[in-house]
């Protein structure tokens, strides 16, 4: 059940250069899925921001996000701190479909704060008793962040754009050296990154989470869409039939 | 306190609706509310044929408003007869269809073609489009290609027809005039006003489109004053107002303007419970400012001399 | 980093300028910062004879705005050369004369007098006043009267005239063509649109002249739009852009839009330190998004096809 | 020196139903004349607010305003808390020319937020030795503040509209009953309650302080003008040739 919540920010803290990581308590916290984003409200700003959900404790009954300060909403966002309140829609958009999937061998591609979302989906997997790799991208050492999380999960590579830490260079340069020993991949991170694994992985089976200026983040207003590969003259909602899609299934720009 | 409104072919237990293109056709947020609560729905534009609409963005935020250049993305007028109108069939709430086209012919078509359906109360006929034959002259924007459309839409349409300005004209009083002349039931007023915003960094308007529909609090005094002005040139015209509408006070102010009812349209976005927030403090907001009923409230604003 | 900019009878330090109505005649600010430091100066608006203006309230606050119907009060003219230009002659900061009428004759009085002053260096001309004449028409949204007021006071004037656009009309570029087909110098854009607000508690405007021109970050994106539109149909005329600038990156966004200098109004009410605060940003700014000059960033914002 | 500066706020407390006493902190407090008042910006609203000054501390170099919540900005402001900042242009307008008047015996005579300018008024004339009278009309009982200070001035009278606290009726009832001792009175208050009294007092010598909707607060907008008794088509500006104003000066609406 999708719902407007004012939630309690439990903890609010930067966890690498203009990254935040914070921890907010509702109820639905239990049946938030891998993929799915909250959308926020901030005074003073006419449109929502969407954020992905990073993480989950169903039993404190909370979730982690992790955002990066881009513009003047996610500058308001780094301001907040514990005990303030947020005004969120949740839960938004479909998920990484793990329940369905038949899988020994995953691999996780993030991108800058495309990663977050791996991170639950990681957990969730390793629950499942799945094999994870992860490979991961950011600009710089400074940028870096849930690391050691990740290499609780499985392997985890790190590439970074100037080289300042793992890695010098793209994910999809790890990914080469990998070969490919995953039955699915999973990715989430900037659309040239996305082109890029995909067409680098085209013959692999993978779903990719998709990123897009949005207004209602519910499926009412039409700003938010993708076209379909298939038939381009046709497109999908990101905030309704995605974020996730199965990865050739839309058309990245 | 009564909330209720009576217009043509629209009987309204109050007088908030969402605004056509900021509920789409009412299934997503009726997981958030029982939309039995609204007065009406306006639900998305339909054409003749489906629509991609633009690239994206499609929107931009700015100060107190956002831009939008959807572009008309429907999946045709059958399409919606078919699959989404049926939906709202469980709701005691008049739905009212917003039509829009490239051509006259594309107007009536889609009038004719709503005629077959049952499920709605009214047309709003939205006139902010570009009109291909005319060479991209918006049919809102001209008086002639408004009371052509107008007229051809009423004759067409079983529906009683509100017209929705542009406002982005000189004149929005000729306008109004020339689309009442034409046969319009009623004015549904302001769409959004032409706006852009550049990308510092990509240097390039953000939206896709480069230009798009500014909406949101910052356009409410335009739309307020619009309203007025109709008001005044033509004292019984039915007017839906919109523009910019966040609480139940803007809903008094645009009454006292000269509205008969309002649609809520951006607002939606930014809270998916706001019609509903409006409606149940509708009555106190009401009765504070000494009116009794929604009805008594509607041209209030205008100074009478003497 | 190069602030500077050149147009015609303007060379400025820098393209921030206080725009007319919001500065006075110069004096009161001259208390918060050193005048020399801005680009230039537009002081209020000068007609033939005294006016009283409007009766109050003549301001309301709106979302991201304001509405304003000063009406015009000035000392007229030939005061405001013998008792209000003087003081402004101790900076090196040319200074923009802005001047309104009621008829043709008035305007070009006006532009006539000014020829008698050496403390201006160019001349705006406010079209958005109504010609009573005509019955009240806007010479600026009336591209006839338009073409004919420029074209008169062009005649008149030994001082370049950048024509002052009003927003409220259906197609911008046909008023800039018309203003610069009758020999303006530049344009200056945009003027305020007008609105409405209305008292809920006295169920009136609350403005005494019913309308008033709003203003600010609220119709920045109807600003950008217009002036995009301008320079994409006239690519060499020189423009003033202004409408709820706020900061440093208001100013590169007017500039990408195609705007060479820029007017910051509403602002100063809110921060009257707004002008040499956004001068100080204006290179780190600048450079920030890959300019080394004011002059390189003017019109960037448009999509190079191909 | 008018200037613009960001002043810490020294205690911020509810004197009244809906009223509220700020005490400011700035070295300009010594410079502050009474009858001047403070342009304050608020976050979030384009226009800033005038509020009167109603009493300095020279030596602290603190001031106090007293405000009255009536629509958005001042419900904002009543918000704020000690500690915080506010943005503050000072000092605004004319003052109460008393260090010009000859007098021994002055009338005070304020209304609901006119009540305040008065107040640092009286004190600089009993501080000149000059006898003391304050009338001063409150909508009722609730919304009475400073009475025992303006008792410490001298004598003071109050009516209240409803007749909840003092005299019932208005202040020119009360002034009716005074007779006129006084060689000079000084009112603010709503301009109704301004023209009552000019009218009543119409023999009298004295000062009025006046309201209006400003922009700027400088002088430079032309927002907030007030027509001269003597020549209708002729105006001043309230936030630069008044809000004080001789008490024929003007004409009132
Ligand atoms: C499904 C989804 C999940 C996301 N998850 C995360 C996450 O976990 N962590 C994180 O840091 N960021 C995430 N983002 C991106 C995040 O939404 C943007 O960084 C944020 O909206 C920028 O807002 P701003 O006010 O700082 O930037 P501004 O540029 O000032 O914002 C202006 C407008 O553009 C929109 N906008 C700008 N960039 C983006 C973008 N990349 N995607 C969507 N809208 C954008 C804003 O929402 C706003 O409406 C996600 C985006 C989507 C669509
Ligand atoms: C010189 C002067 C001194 C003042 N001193 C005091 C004081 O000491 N204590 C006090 O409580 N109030 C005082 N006021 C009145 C105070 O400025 C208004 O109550 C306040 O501006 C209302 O703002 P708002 O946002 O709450 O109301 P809103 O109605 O939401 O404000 C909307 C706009 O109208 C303006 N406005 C509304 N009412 C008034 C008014 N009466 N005068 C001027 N502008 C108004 C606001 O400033 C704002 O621009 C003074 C006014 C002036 C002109
Ligand atoms: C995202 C979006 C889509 C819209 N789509 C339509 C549409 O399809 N047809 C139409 O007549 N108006 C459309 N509008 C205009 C609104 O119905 C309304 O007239 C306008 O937004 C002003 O109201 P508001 O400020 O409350 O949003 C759209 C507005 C927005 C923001
Ligand atoms: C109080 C006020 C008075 C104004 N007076 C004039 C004027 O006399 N002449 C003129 O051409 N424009 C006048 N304007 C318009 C401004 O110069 C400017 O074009 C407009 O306000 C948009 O810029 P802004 O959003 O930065 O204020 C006035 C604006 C305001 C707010
Ligand atoms: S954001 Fe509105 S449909 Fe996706
Ligand atoms: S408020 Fe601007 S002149 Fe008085």
């Amino acid at each position: 059940m999708i719902t407007k919540q004012s939630l309690e920010i439990l903890s609010h803290i930067q966890i690498a250069e203009e990254t935040f990581e914070v921890v907010l308590r509702s109820a639905l916290s239990k049946e938030l899925k891998p993929g799915q984003f909250v959308h926020i409200a901030l005074p003073g700003h006419m449109l929502r921001r969407p954020v992905s959900i990073a993480n989950v404790d169903p039993e404190a009954e909370t979730f982690t996000m992790i955002f990066k300060i881009f513009g003047e909403g996610t500058r308001h966002l780094s301001k907040y701190q514990a005990g303030d309140k947020l005004d969120v829609i949740l839960p938004c958009g479909t998920h990484y479909p793990i329940e369905n999937l038949k899988l020994e061998h995953a691999l996780l591609v993030g991108g800058g704060i495309g990663v977050p979302p791996l991170y639950y989906l990681g957990k969730q997997l390793k629950d499942k008793g799945v094999k994870v790799t992860s490979v991961l991208g950011f600009q710089s050492a400074s940028q870096v962040f849930y690391e050691e999380k990740f290499q609780q999960l499985g392997d985890t590579f790190i590439a970074t754009n100037d080289g300042s830490y793992g890695q010098k260079g793209f994910v999809t340069d790890i990914i080469s050296e990998l070969g490919s020993p995953f039955d699915y991949y999973f990715s989430c991170g900037p659309t040239p990154m996305l082109k890029a694994v995909t067409d680098q992985l085209a013959d692999k089976k993978g779903y990719i989470s998709l990123e897009e200026r949005m207004g209602c983040g519910v499926g009412t207003c039409y700003a938010c869409v993708v076209p379909l590969k298939a038939d381009p003259t046709k497109n999908k909602k990101i905030c309704k039939d995605g974020p996730v899609f199965l990865a050739n299934e839309v058309s990245l720009a | 306190m009564s909330l209720t409104v009576n217009l043509p072919g629209l009987s309204l237990k109050n007088p908030i609706m969402p605004a056509s293109g900021c509920f789409g056709f009412g299934k997503e947020y009726s997981q958030f509310y029982d939309l039995n609560q609204l007065g009406a729905i306006i639900v998305k534009a339909a054409t003749g044929e489906a629509r991609y609409g633009n690239p994206t963005p499609r929107v931009a935020e700015t100060s107190s408003g956002m831009l939008n250049a959807i572009g008309l993305q429907n999946p045709g007028v059958e399409k919606i007869i078919t699959d989404e109108l049926p939906f709202l069939r469980q709701y005691h709430t008049p739905i009212i269809a917003n039509i829009a086209g490239s051509t006259v012919e594309e107007y009536v078509k889609v009038a004719k073609t709503l005629n077959q359906s049952q499920d709605i109360a009214a047309i709003e006929l939205n006139i902010s489009c570009p009109n291909v034959k005319e060479g991209g002259v918006q049919f809102g924007t001209d008086p002639e290609l408004a009371k052509q459309v107008t007229d051809q839409v009423k004759e067409a349409s079983d529906y009683p027809v509100y017209v929705k300005l542009s406002p982005n004209v000189t004149n929005i009083t000729t306008m109004a005039k020339a689309v009442v002349g034409a046969g319009a039931d009623g004015l549904s007023m302001i769409n959004t006003l032409t706006g852009m915003q550049i990308n510092l960094k990509k240097r390039a308007p953000v939206i896709a489109n480069k230009t798009g529909g500014l909406s949101g609090p910052a356009i409410k005094p335009i739309a307020i004053r619009m309203i007025y002005e109709v008001r005044q040139a033509l004292s019984n015209v039915p007017i839906i107002g919109m523009g910019g509408i966040m609480n139940a006070e803007d809903v008094l102010e645009f009454l006292l303007a000269g509205a008969n009812a309002v649609a809520v349209g951006t607002a939606n976005f930014q809270n998916p419970n706001i019609c509903p927030e409006i409606i149940a403090e509708l009555p106190g907001i009401l009765s504070r400012y000494g009116f009794e009923s929604v009805e008594e409230a509607v041209g209030k604003g205008h100074i009478i001399h003497g």
